[in-house]
């Protein structure tokens, strides 16, 4: 059978909600952090998904910036653990709510 | 001539602005001669106005004969609402502002004496004169709106004479009574104002007068009826007659002038000036009116009859014979209203002054029960006091006895039962008023008694001290009592002691003789013993029998005492017999008795007789004013024909009239004899007739404070809990609420990134379904 | 169809207009060339140090000066051309530049503050050339009476090809991000002294990220756009993190970055879709096509409209995507919250505006609903949360929240009227704001720890000055009339009201009194509250401080009084198609 | 009736030469704010008289003013505007006008000011307090002169800033929730009047293609539906009801009056409450006619009810301020009646008893703040037989008493025999029943009076401090416009009847099946309308 887009545009819908679920239900902010790589990489399917139908250059345009994005927000993301982390062994997304209210 | 109408109300504002700046310097008397003369003034300026009337042409048209409108500036110029200063002289107001002037400047006169020594002397003739002014802005208004501002202003001065002496709590109370009674009859009177402005677009009387026949009859019933709620109000008929006897805290001379000769008339004045529009009201109306002054009439007339106050027995008098008054306008008999308001002026203030100067003479008592035989003592007065007595007992040739008559003949062709309540009210009138002058200038001089409230004190001391006595001989009695109780004791010993003895005695005779010596010198010394302690038991016993006596003596002296304080008691009603002072002492009498003692009542000083005699005169010959015996002697009939619509005349033919007058003078006649044989000659005992519910006004004004004090004040506290708890709650309560909401959402900021994240989940799904739920497939 | 068989398409190279791009240029140089020197120079000393500073201010002054002219008309030294080589003209220069490194020295400024200040200041300077140099052109009209009007219109400019456009509202944004990075800098430089912070890394990435946000209002397509929202949050994710020593600073950091990088996420896919529904990033073209073409299947369309709306609402912070707001404004360091607030949340809405309004005009009808609901919870929320807090920060939060609210009513309009008025209530508010947590961050004392309510007992006696600019800011946020606040909430209702959406502007003005609520509370802790004994002794204030908070209190105040100028910039500011 | 519009208009032109007197009533007292605020701390004693000055110069302007102001037909016109484009965009303008109607509020204005300010001295900070005095003496005159409503509603919410900070911190007692109380409060009733303005200007807009927010052109236009313009004058009913306030949106008052300073009750009772008053009659009736007539009989009622419920309440109340503060609820509610009776009589009482309202409860505030500063409490209870020794200050507060009871001859009568007799006109029965509001006026302030003047001296307050000179001169203005309104007020009335009646007729020229109510004149008919007078047969 033949494989047409929106099969590639409901596998990214599916890996985007996987990612987002994982971001619900995950403590550990390492695993929050690759479903949000998980997250922008399913859009990253779209988009080259799309710019292959559209038969447009912008969609595969954009994913390399999307992919940089990705790597600069890993960047901060892990500086912070660690920032955390020194002040608090094994800290989990849940340990880190003194402000609330 | 007429032209001098202004001067008439400008001359006693003068004199209050002049008071009002410099009254305190003046001081006293300057500042009572200022305002004294200010009413005569007055006084001239009406009599000129007076005769200026008379000249005007009597037999004009309709409209405007004998009629002057002054306009002095405009004052409420609102839309087609115009309302001006302005004066309207007619025979009518003119008469009124006669005997306003008149009595009111005797009554100033008088004053200066009667308020001599007060510390507020000067503020005195300052509210007398400002009292004067807006009544005659009353009368001589020639709108309504400037009558009610007269209306309102003479309630004000009543009200600050009333309470003029504010440090007793009674007379301030009495002063806000009278006010806010006056407040209920003023919005009958505001009321009726809007009416007859919406119905005919004028309360300018010369526009009524003129239009008053064009009025609807429920739109006249219904000014009538409003207009009425405010005379009841203004001239104390029932129901709103209650602040009136209270209005007798004030100074007597604010009695006389206000609450007897001047403002309580204003009532009588107000409807006889409407009386095109009760013309034209509906029959029941006026019919009403006259109802109400009878009831009134007769009310208070019972009232008066158990009253001991000298003041307030003419309190209620007045009240009976403003009833009469109403009487004659529901009759229809304006004129005789008016007669009779002008005669009532001239005595009732006589007997008010009269009764001020005993006062003033005795030491500031009221109580006729104190008095008594003054005739000697204040000749003037007493004379004057009984021609005005004479007057308002409807003797002939007095006054009173003219105008009443022709009151009683209008009523009699009304309704008999109308005539029959007056008459009865005259004859109760005679009574009581007899009554009064006996009890204050015949019969024995009671002043110098020993008071009752004084004995019942003194008595209550004698049985203090005769309760003592019986206490301490009670204990006399338990001493005695023990002393028997020992003797006793003694006597049995000793007499245990002879039995042995005797049996030692026995012993002996078998022994020798020594023995049998010694055994009987024992004897003896046992019999002694006996006999000492049988005499020492016999003398205690008597002591208790003794002891006994004087408790029962000193319970006799209780009795005693009791019942002479119990007789003194029933002293006070008897007017005959001086009290009894038993076994009291001269000088153990109470210091205020023997003061009384010492006190010599005396007659007062000229500028108070002076009006007294001059009154006294009035009140013989005013009758003159309007007699029934020839039409051509119906001068005020005449005189009063144009400010009238339809004059109404006597139709009973002459014999009628003639029965009439003679059953009022019976009436009179009956009611000072049975006055006679209670109070000069003691036949009956006064207490038959003076029933405590009498005495009480029928418990009247009584319950109407129970209600104010009572439901009334609960349902205002009612009303403020309400604003505090729910309109004010109410407001809070949504503060509160939003509060809550705010602690029940801040839950959801959990502090847990996670949940965060699950809102963003949240809100993106909603918003994904909302735009899907727009999208075509 | 397989790509091979495709022509190559031609590359374009866009054509660039750098007089354009100065107020961007300036801040990413400015931000780069702190961070380069500051990495090759670690610490100077002492008397270079103040030196330098001091040359901060004429140097800033020249660069206004040429930057300025540059932009205005390819030639430097604008307006006074003429004068030039006269000697009374270079005396007049060189007084002012005297004037200026004075001025500087008296501010008793760190460097890295003082450059910042500069740059942002060049940043504002070329916007404001921009405008009225080559933005707004005269154009001569002629009525029907034959007489003959000169008036002057946005003749929208082509920066980047079509990529990146100037025109009135992405200048007027521009220009708010500017003054608000100099602002920021000026509170930031008496903060991180008191908190003994150093290092030049705050002011580089306030500058970076101010970067972002000026493009974002200007970007002409979703990828730019996109890149200069992530250069924006990104930095600010760190900025809130900054203060490491504080757990709350780190907490802060992290639940932003967290829930940063998730909506963004849904940011991205939304774009995804549009660009999948319309076959274009660019704005310009999306709206073309979505005018001429009738989509029948428009869900892709639709559902890429709502993960738009998640990703802008979390950047403004709207409920539901809220709830990050009061966690990171009380956690993150004070003048860092202030720029969030301020910059971040303009910066938000410019995207967010230009986005529906551009591209999704035509489809106002759809989305105009989800922003009414969006704007309804996000006021009542905003409002109703706040009066129950006891942290000034925190309220302050939840308030920010409720302006949100605000802005998204003149959003929901739709209308020319809907976006003057957002741009009025952005800048108005972000003043306001500036000024409020300005005053915050100077009594809240080291490490931030007196920002609860009772801490501010007595402000009123112990700094009179403070208290009663606290109070007019507040009373500005509360919509007191002579305020710029008052005036933004006029014209927000206004936008609302003309398009018919009574409810939405009566719930907003109720919510508007129940905010007032709160900012009372403050006013009444300042004023009545009984100060504790041991801080009864007067705050002593930092001269930038001061300065910063006074900018704000002047513009709060004086455009309060007098709108007109802003009003009119507001209007003026209307999105133009670019390129 | 445009030829009111173009009158105007001509009035602009010709004002606009001259100097701006209105606007000078406005900024004046902000200068002087500013002015106080650049004083030296070191002369504390400074502040009350530059405040004194400053305030005066604006109450003489003000007079001038009313010298200034053209009687007869020109009374019907806004005179001396002058106008300047204030947000262009918008259509907005600061346009300032007087007429009839306003120009006795803003005289009392400028007269009331100087004296709160020269009456008390501030108990501490004198500085804040009267440079708060001055901002409010400008809020209230910009209400009563604004003829745009952006600059009205400014104005309106203006006020509410320093009379908050009076209350807060100048007051006693609970004044932090009172001045909450006030602030929240009021804010709320005006919050939804914005929202009012702006579709009133918006849908104007949409009708007519102008955006302005022009008083005398928008009421001109009438162009919005008839069930619109009714929503719209609800939410400005609202918030002059707040302002006003009509029951049952008053409870805000008592809490103010009772712990506000004194200088605060009295320009509270004496110009504040009239914004709202002043709002419905230039406003509410101005703008929505057919509206007016619409909710006038609700209204009414309201003020009916606020009558007689205010009275009630004052009755009972132990705290003299408190017992002023429920008293002016139902004078108040007088006023709203009159107003809403919609003909000449009633409206011009509404004037009157506003003037009269702010001269009689504005001396009873100061002189129970006299009466607090000379022994510290307000509890009737624990006063009494203060006029032995203080019979003047007797006599004064007696005078003023008696004109809030409304006694003929004093102002207070000719105000409410006015709007009765207007009331009565309009709704018969409604005025009946307002009429016993009367009596129970009578009641409670001579009750109080008794209890606080008459009967015997408690410990200290036989010593109390009778009036003093000083004291006697501030009272005099209040005593004399109190006598000469009751007994000449035909000056004030002839200055406010033109433009009542072009009101009126602006109401007649626009509600179709309406017609002024009024008497019936001169000639007089059989009309049965009055048979339901007396439904006794």
């Amino acid at each position: 059978m033949e494989v047409s887009t929106d099969w590639y545009l409901i596998l990214s819908a599916v890996l985007f909600s996987i990612g987002a679920t994982g971001l619900l239900i995950r403590r550990n902010p390492l695993v929050m952090f690759m479903c949000v790589e998980l997250m922008l990489n399913a859009v990253n399917i779209s988009f080259v998904a799309l710019g292959t139908e559209l038969n447009d250059v912008s969609g595969q345009i954009a994913v390399f910036f999307v992919l940089v994005v990705a790597a600069v927000e890993v960047v901060v993301g892990l500086a912070l653990v660690v920032a955390i982390n020194r002040r608090r062994r094994g800290a989990t997304a849940d340990d880190i709510s003194v402000l609330r209210g | 001539m007429v032209e001098a109408a202004w001067l008439i109300p400008a001359f006693p504002l003068a004199g209050f602005l002049l008071l009002l700046l410099v009254g305190p310097k003046l001081g006293e008397p300057r500042s009572g001669w200022i305002a004294t003369a200010a009413m005569g003034g007055s006084f001239a300026a009406a009599v000129t106005t007076y005769i200026g009337l008379l000249g005007l042409d009597a037999h004009g048209d309709a409209d405007n004969d004998r009629q002057y409108v002054q306009t002095l500036f405009e004052w409420v110029p609102a839309g087609d609402f115009q309302v001006d200063i302005g004066f309207l002289v007619d025979p009518l107001s003119v008469t009124m502002t006669l005997f306003i002037t008149g009595v009111g400047a005797l009554i100033h006169l008088y004053s200066i004496g009667y308020m001599h020594g007060d510390p507020k002397f000067s503020k005195f003739f300052l509210y007398l004169n400002l009292f004067a002014f807006s009544m005659l802005m009353l009368v001589l208004g020639d709108n309504m709106l400037l009558t009610f501002l007269g209306w309102e202003g003479v309630g004000a001065c009543s009200y600050f004479l009333i309470a003029f002496w504010f440090d007793d709590e009674a007379n301030a109370s009495a002063g806000k009574k009278a006010f806010v009674t006056n407040r209920i009859g003023d919005w009958g009177f505001m009321v009726a104002m809007f009416l007859m402005f919406t119905t005919i677009g004028s309360i300018q009387y010369t526009d009524i007068f003129a239009n008053a026949a064009g009025i609807s009859e429920s739109t006249a019933t219904a000014i009538t009826l409003l207009l009425l709620v405010g005379a009841v109000g203004k001239s104390a008929q029932i129901p709103l007659f209650v602040w009136l006897p209270d209005a007798m805290a004030g100074p007597t001379p604010v009695s006389a002038l206000i609450h007897a000769a001047t403002m309580v008339t204003s009532g009588v004045y107000l409807l006889t000036r409407m009386n095109g529009v009760i013309d034209v009201s509906a029959s029941w109306a006026p019919t009403t009116i006259a109802w109400v002054g009878a009831a009134t009439a007769l009310f208070a007339a019972t009232i008066a009859v158990a009253q001991n106050d000298i003041k307030k027995v003419l309190a209620y008098s007045t009240v009976s014979q403003l009833g009469y008054m109403f009487l004659a306008i529901g009759t229809g008999a304006y004129v005789a209203a008016i007669f009779h308001m002008i005669t009532h002026a001239f005595f009732k203030a006589l007997l008010f002054l009269g009764s001020g100067s005993v006062i003033h003479g005795m030491d500031n008592d009221q109580d006729m029960r104190h008095y008594g035989a003054l005739r000697k003592l204040m000749p003037i007065t007493s004379a004057t006091f009984i021609i005005g007595w004479l007057a308002i007992a409807g003797v002939p040739p007095f006054a009173g006895f003219w105008s009443k008559d022709e009151i009683l003949a209008f009523a009699w062709e009304e309704n008999k039962l109308l005539w029959a309540v007056g008459f009865i009210t005259a004859i109760l009138t005679a009574f009581y008023m007899s009554r009064q002058v006996f009890m204050t200038f015949f019969g024995r001089y009671r002043f110098a008694d020993v008071r009752a409230e004084e004995l019942e004190e003194l008595a209550a001391m004698k049985v203090a001290a005769a309760e003592t006595a019986v206490t301490e001989a009670e204990a006399g009695i338990g001493d005695a009592e023990a002393a028997v109780a020992k003797a006793t004791e003694k006597l049995e010993k000793a007499s245990e002691k002879l039995v042995t003895r005797e049996a030692e005695m026995a012993d002996a005779d078998a022994a020798d003789e020594k023995a049998t010596e010694k055994a009987t010198k024992n004897l003896d010394k046992a019999r002694d013993g006996v006999e000492k302690a049988q005499v020492a038991a016999d003398e205690a016993t008597t002591a208790v029998e003794a002891a006994r006596r004087a408790v029962s003596a000193a319970q006799a002296q209780v009795a005693h005492v009791a019942a002479a304080s119990m007789g003194s008691g029933s002293l006070e009603f008897d007017l005959f017999v001086a009290p009894d002072l038993g076994d009291i002492a001269e000088e153990d009498l109470p210091e205020a008795a023997r003061a009384r003692r010492e006190y010599h009542p005396h007659e007062s000083p000229w500028t108070m007789t002076l009006p007294l005699v001059i009154l006294a005169g009035a009140a013989i010959v005013a009758g003159g004013m309007n007699l029934p015996f020839a039409s051509d002697l119906h001068f005020l009939d005449h005189w009063l024909e144009p400010t009238l619509v339809h004059p109404a005349h006597l139709t009973s033919s002459a014999s009628v009239k003639w029965i009439l007058a003679i059953v009022a003078v019976m009436g009179g006649a009956i009611g000072i004899a049975a006055a006679v044989m209670i109070y000069l000659k003691g036949r009956f005992p006064a207490s038959k007739v003076e029933l405590p519910i009498m005495a009480e006004g029928w418990r009247f004004d009584e319950s109407i404070a129970n209600f104010m004090g009572g439901p009334g004040r609960k349902g205002f506290d009612l009303v403020a809990w309400f604003d505090a708890t729910f309109v004010d709650g109410a407001v809070n309560g949504v503060g509160r609420v939003v509060r809550e909401g705010g602690g029940q959402l801040r839950r959801l900021q959990s502090g847990l990134v996670r949940s965060y994240a699950a809102m963003v989940a949240i809100g993106a799904i909603g918003l994904i379904i909302w735009f899907l739920s727009r999208a075509s497939f | 169809m397989l790509v091979q068989e495709l022509p190559a398409p031609p590359v374009i190279t866009p054509d660039i207009v750098w007089s354009a791009l100065a107020p961007v240029i300036a801040l990413a140089l400015g931000a780069i060339l702190l961070i380069m020197f500051r990495s090759v120079v670690k610490r100077m000393p002492e008397e270079y140090n103040s030196i330098a500073t001091i040359a901060v201010g004429p140097v800033t002054v020249l660069g206004m000066w040429i930057v300025g002219g540059l932009v205005g008309n390819d030639v430097p030294l604008s307006g006074v051309r003429d004068d030039i080589g006269e000697p009374l003209f270079y005396l007049g220069l060189i007084a002012i530049l005297f004037l200026s490194g004075a001025f500087v020295r008296s501010l008793e400024i760190g460097f890295d503050a003082a450059f910042t200040v500069g740059v942002g200041l060049v940043s504002f300077v070329s916007t404001v050339e921009l405008w009225s140099d080559s933005f707004r052109v005269p154009v001569q009209t002629v009525n029907d009476q034959g007489e003959v009007f000169i008036s002057e219109v946005g003749a929208p400019i082509a920066a980047i090809g079509n990529q990146y456009g100037i025109d009135g509202f992405s200048l007027v944004f521009g220009g708010v991000i500017a003054l608000a990075v100099v602002l920021t800098a000026l509170l930031l430089d008496a903060y991180l002294r008191r908190e003994g912070i150093d290092g030049p890394e705050m002011y580089v990435l306030l500058m970076l990220s101010a970067t972002g946000g000026v493009i974002m209002a200007g970007a002409n397509d979703l990828i730019v756009l996109f890149l200069a929202l992530e250069t924006l949050s990104i930095a600010v994710y760190v900025m809130a993190a900054m203060h490491s020593r504080r757990a709350e600073s780190l907490e802060a950091g992290f639940k932003y970055f967290v829930l940063g990088a998730f909506s963004s996420a849904f940011l991205l896919y939304g774009m995804a879709l549009v660009y999948g529904a319309t076959g274009s990033l660019n704005l310009l073209e999306i709206r073309f096509y979505l005018e001429q073409v009738v989509i029948f299947d428009n869900a892709m369309l639709l559902a890429g409209f709502a993960m738009l709306l998640v990703g802008f609402g979390f950047k403004v912070g709207a409920v539901p995507f809220h709830a990050w707001t009061p966690d990171v404004y009380q956690g993150a360091p004070t003048p860092v919250v202030a720029f969030m607030a301020s910059a971040v949340k303009a910066a938000g809405f410019a995207a967010l505006v230009r986005v529906f309004y551009v591209s999704f005009i035509d489809y106002a009808p759809d989305w105009q609903p989800a922003v009414y609901a969006l704007a309804g919870l996000t006021l009542i929320v905003g409002a109703v949360l706040a009066i129950v807090q006891r942290d000034a920060k925190r309220m302050l939060a939840y308030s920010s929240i409720s302006h949100a609210g605000f802005i998204l009513v003149g959003v929901q309009a739709a209308s020319t009227r809907g976006i003057s008025s957002v741009v009025f209530y952005a800048a108005a508010y972000t003043f306001m704001v500036i000024g409020s947590f300005g005053v915050l961050s100077v009594v809240s004392g080291k490490g931030d720890r007196g920002t609860g309510l009772d801490d501010l007992n007595g402000l009123g006696s112990r700094n009179p000055g403070l208290a009663f600019a606290l109070t007019i800011f507040l009373l500005g946020q509360a919509g007191v009339p002579l305020t710029t606040g008052f005036v933004a909430k006029f014209g927000v209702i206004g936008a609302a009201v003309e398009a018919r959406s009574f409810w939405l502007a009566i719930i907003a003005m109720i919510t508007a009194v129940i905010s007032a609520f709160l900012y009372l509370r403050i006013v009444l802790s300042m004023y009545l509250g009984a100060a504790a004994e041991d801080d009864n002794e007067k705050i002593a204030v930092h001269p930038t401080a001061v300065l910063a908070i006074g900018v704000a209190l002047a513009l709060t105040i004086g455009f309060g009084l007098v709108p007109g100028p802003i009003d009119q910039l507001a209007n003026d500011a209307l999105l133009t198609l670019v390129g | 009736m445009s030829a009111l519009l173009l009158a105007t208009e001509a009035a602009g032109n010709e004002a606009a030469a001259s100097f701006p007197v209105l606007s000078a009533l406005v900024v004046l007292p902000i200068l002087g704010a500013l002015l106080l605020l650049l004083l030296p701390n070191s002369r504390p004693e400074y502040f009350k008289q530059v405040a004194f000055l400053v305030s005066a110069a604006v109450g003489g302007m003000a007079i001038w003013v009313l010298t200034d102001f053209q009687t007869g037909v020109h009374a019907a016109e806004f005179q001396l505007q002058n106008s300047h484009t204030w947000i262009e965009s918008m259509g907005i303008s600061w346009h300032l006008g007087i007429d009839g109607i306003s120009l006795w509020l803003v005289v009392l204005t400028g007269l009331i000011f100087p004296i709160a300010i020269i009456a008390i001295d501030a108990e501490h900070e004198p500085k804040a307090y009267y440079g708060w005095l001055l901002v409010l003496e400008a809020g209230c005159m910009g209400v009563f002169l604004a003829l745009d409503l952006f600059a009205f509603f400014v104005f309106f919410e203006i006020v509410l800033v320093p009379m908050y900070f009076l209350i807060g911190k100048w007051g006693h007692g609970e004044r932090a929730y009172a001045a909450t109380k006030f602030f929240i409060y009021t804010m709320f009733g005006s919050a939804l009047m914005l929202v009012g303005i702006l579709s009133l200007a918006f849908l104007n807009e949409a009708e007519t293609g102008i955006l302005t927010f022009n008083l005398v052109e928008l009421a001109e236009s009438q162009m919005i539906a008839t069930t619109t313009a009714r929503w719209i004058f609800l939410s400005f009913a609202l918030a002059f009801a707040v302002k006003v306030p009509l029951f049952p949106v008053h409870t805000w008052l008592p809490d103010a009056h009772t712990n506000a300073p004194t200088a605060g009750s009295v320009i509270l009772a004496a110009v504040m409450l009239k914004l709202g008053t002043y709002g419905f009659l230039r406003f509410g009736v101005y703008l929505f006619p057919e509206a007016a007539v619409f909710f006038a009989p609700a209204l009414v009622t309201l003020g009916v009810i606020g009558i007689i419920y205010g009275a009630i309440a004052a009755t009972m109340q132990h705290d003299l301020k408190r017992l002023v503060a429920y008293s002016s609820v139902a004078h108040l509610g007088f006023i709203v009646i009159g107003i809403f009776s919609l003909n000449t009589e009633g409206i011009e009482g509404g004037i009157l008893q506003m003037v009269n309202h702010g001269l009689s409860t504005g001396a009873l505030f100061l002189l129970v703040g006299w009466i607090y500063d000379r022994l510290h409490t307000r509890q009737i209870s624990e006063l009494g037989g203060l006029q032995k020794p203080a019979p003047i200050f007797a006599g004064v507060f007696m005078v003023v008493m008696l004109s809030s009871i409304g006694l003929p001859g004093l102002n207070g009568f000719v105000g409410e025999f006015l709007i009765l007799l207007g009331a009565f006109s309009a709704h018969r029965w409604w005025a009946v029943v307002a009429a016993t509001g009367v009596i129970i006026a009578a009641l409670y302030l001579l009750w109080a009076y008794q209890r606080v003047f008459h009967g015997p001296a408690k410990g200290d307050n036989a010593k109390m401090k009778d009036l003093t000179l000083r004291e006697g001169l501030i009272m005099l203005p209040f005593l004399v416009g109190i006598v000469f309104m009751g007994v000449y007020p035909k000056p004030v009335i002839e200055r406010m009847e033109p433009a009542v009646d072009a009101l009126i007729q602006h109401v007649e020229d626009h509600v179709d099946d309406f017609d002024e109510p009024v008497a019936n004149i001169g000639v007089v008919v059989e009309d049965h309308s009055e048979d339901e007078t007396e439904g006794d047969h």
